[in-house]
């Protein structure tokens, strides 16, 4: 431990100079952990040998002057700044029997069982990095064959389709287009001709029925669709000023009259 | 192995494109002799899986010519013949000998070419005797391996219309009493069923 | 040459992706062992300037890798990655199956979304089973492209493998009482290391 403590105050210009751009280079660290291991590798000890104690005093040495150069620090920093002190005070105190927990020993054992393990994961990173690489040192063929790909189409068809192709081709003709079924229906256009024709001669009051179309009354579809022709054909005449319509009481028959010509 | 054929091979394999033997001089260190390298290297192949081939003036590795069905993946692939093949197939096999005017006019519509061709294709269909009509048109017959696809002895037994009918195979199309109508809500039960009866009966 | 050894050979020399045993024997004739002529094969490009490689499963041929120099015009320029991806990579290669949380421990520093997509995008990473610890996290493991473009046989093969595992390094020590929790540590051992031998083994 003494012998360590001398080593921090007879740091040479080079050490000094290595642990201000310490605290200016805050960013280029990845966090607290990778800190500890750049502050652990100065000490130039194997990092199972690493005295946690120190490094702990390194460390937050380090946070001491961030904050009097107001460097801003990560929260994590901060955190692990903390804990740091808490295992100092740990390590330094004789153990207290009544206290629970880890041992201040333990706590340090991880701490660098931590920093040898990310040491070593940057160690073989490198080595896997600095491996014989595809498309760098090695190289795959460059003209690659394709496979083809022979397509075989077999066609299938069953007795059945074929029954059924033929049954639809010689049924066709019973087929018909769709057409409406008109036959039943009058429209309105033909009751407008017809009654054209006849409004002439209404000078007196004519129920709108005799207007039907001849034949059309049997049916009762018929009858329905004439009648409503008819009416819509009356109320069509009355609003082109032709005939005027009249009924004398609710559902009572509906009667229409030529209109004279205004004088 | 000589390094001079190990580069060689390397650059040969690697290249994208064939190489000629000026530019694999150019990559080699310099006082590598390609040309020679390369025919150690042809001869080395020689028998094997792949072959040193020349291309123009630049060289290769390629697939030896007799294992090129190795690089071949063949799939079958099952389609439903089309409804005009079927069509066609049909009329042939209840009218043949029949000319191709013929299947148009049974049909309705013109025969395409490409149809007939892929019912030839399969050989479902073959051509038949000429017809002694004018213009002396060629008719199609069913082969016997459409016989043989279908289960049939002879074209001779397949169903008639009124079997087909019978069978139920007719049934699945509109009748044209179902057509929506106007002032359908009126007409009553009974009548409606009779008109479709009527339909369906021979 | 046997006709076995030289159907592997033009199949492997026509792939630029390595190609398994199982389709290696899919597309050679019925009956063929490709496994037994992998081994003449490899045999036969020893010392050559293009070698039977075995990645994971699979089987490639590479050019030998002291002659890279002559490549320069394949060589392709890979992005640079990043101190952070580089050491993930290698967290996900040495201690897979390996949780986001666990390399989060093993680093000190929270992984950014951006590392994992860019290994992931590479697709030298994968997602592998998921723990069966509270939460149930994904894992992450290497790929098979991974170990071809590292050229490794398989994850076993790792440099210092053997030396990180004999150190206990790749072991899961669960951090004694209160750490602060850089990630967390409350992985179950025997499942983590379980799950690991699982994969570095045959």
């Amino acid at each position: 431990m003494t012998t360590r403590n001398d080593t921090l105050f007879d740091k040479s210009v080079e050490d000094r100079l290595a642990a201000e751009a310490l605290i200016v280079d805050v960013d280029g660290f990845e966090g607290p952990l990778d800190l500890l291991l750049t502050l652990s590798r100065t000490q130039k000890v194997d990092l199972r040998k690493i005295s946690v104690l120190e490094l702990a005093r390194q460390y937050l040495s380090f946070v001491e002057k961030a904050k009097e150069l107001r460097i801003e620090l990560a929260a994590d920093y901060l955190v692990m700044a903390a804990w740091l002190a808490f295992l100092k005070s740990r390590l330094l105190l004789p153990p207290d029997p009544t206290e629970e927990g880890p041992s201040g020993e333990e706590l340090a054992a991880h701490l660098a069982f931590q920093l040898e393990r990310l040491q070593a994961m940057r160690d073989v990173a490198a080595r896997l990095m600095a491996r014989d690489r595809l498309a760098r040192d090695f190289f795959p063929r460059g003209l690659p064959e394709r496979m083809e790909r022979v397509r075989r189409v077999t066609y299938s068809a069953t007795l059945l389709d074929l029954m059924q192709g033929y049954a639809r081709i010689r049924t066709r003709d019973e087929f018909r287009p769709f057409v409406m079924d008109r036959d039943k229906v009058f429209t309105m256009e033909e009751a407008l001709d017809r009654m054209r024709g006849m409004i002439g001669f209404a000078g007196t009051w004519i129920d709108i029925a005799s207007y039907m179309p001849d034949g059309w009354a049997a049916d009762p579809v018929k009858w329905r669709s004439a009648t409503a022709a008819t009416f819509a054909a009356s109320l069509e005449l009355a609003k082109e000023g032709k005939v005027e319509l009249r009924q004398s009481d609710t559902f009572a028959p509906i009667e229409l009259r030529r209109r004279e010509e205004p004088q | 192995m000589g390094e001079q054929e190990r580069m060689v091979e390397a650059i040969l394999f690697a290249s994208a494109q064939p190489v000629s033997v000026a530019e694999l001089n150019g990559r080699m260190p310099h006082g590598c002799d390609a040309a020679e390298a390369l025919v150690h290297l042809r001869k080395r192949y020689e028998g094997r899986g792949v072959t040193v081939v020349k291309v123009g003036d630049t060289w290769a590795i390629r697939t030896a010519p007799d294992l090129g069905f190795l690089m071949q993946k063949e799939t079958v692939e099952t389609r439903k013949l089309s409804r005009a093949a079927i069509e066609t197939l049909a009329i042939i096999a209840y009218h043949q000998p029949v000319t191709r005017a013929e299947i148009e006019e049974i049909r309705g519509v013109s025969v395409s070419r490409g149809t007939v061709d892929q019912l030839l294709e399969l050989e479902w269909i073959r051509f038949g005797r000429r017809k002694m009509t004018p213009g002396r048109p060629v008719t199609f017959v069913v082969t016997p391996s459409f016989l043989d696809h279908f289960g049939l002895e002879s074209a001779r037994d397949l169903p008639g219309l009124k079997e087909l009918r019978a069978a139920g195979l007719l049934e699945n199309r509109p009748p044209p009493g179902a057509m929506p109508k106007m002032g359908e809500g009126d007409i009553d039960d009974d009548e409606a069923s009779a008109g479709q009866s009527e339909l369906f009966e021979d």
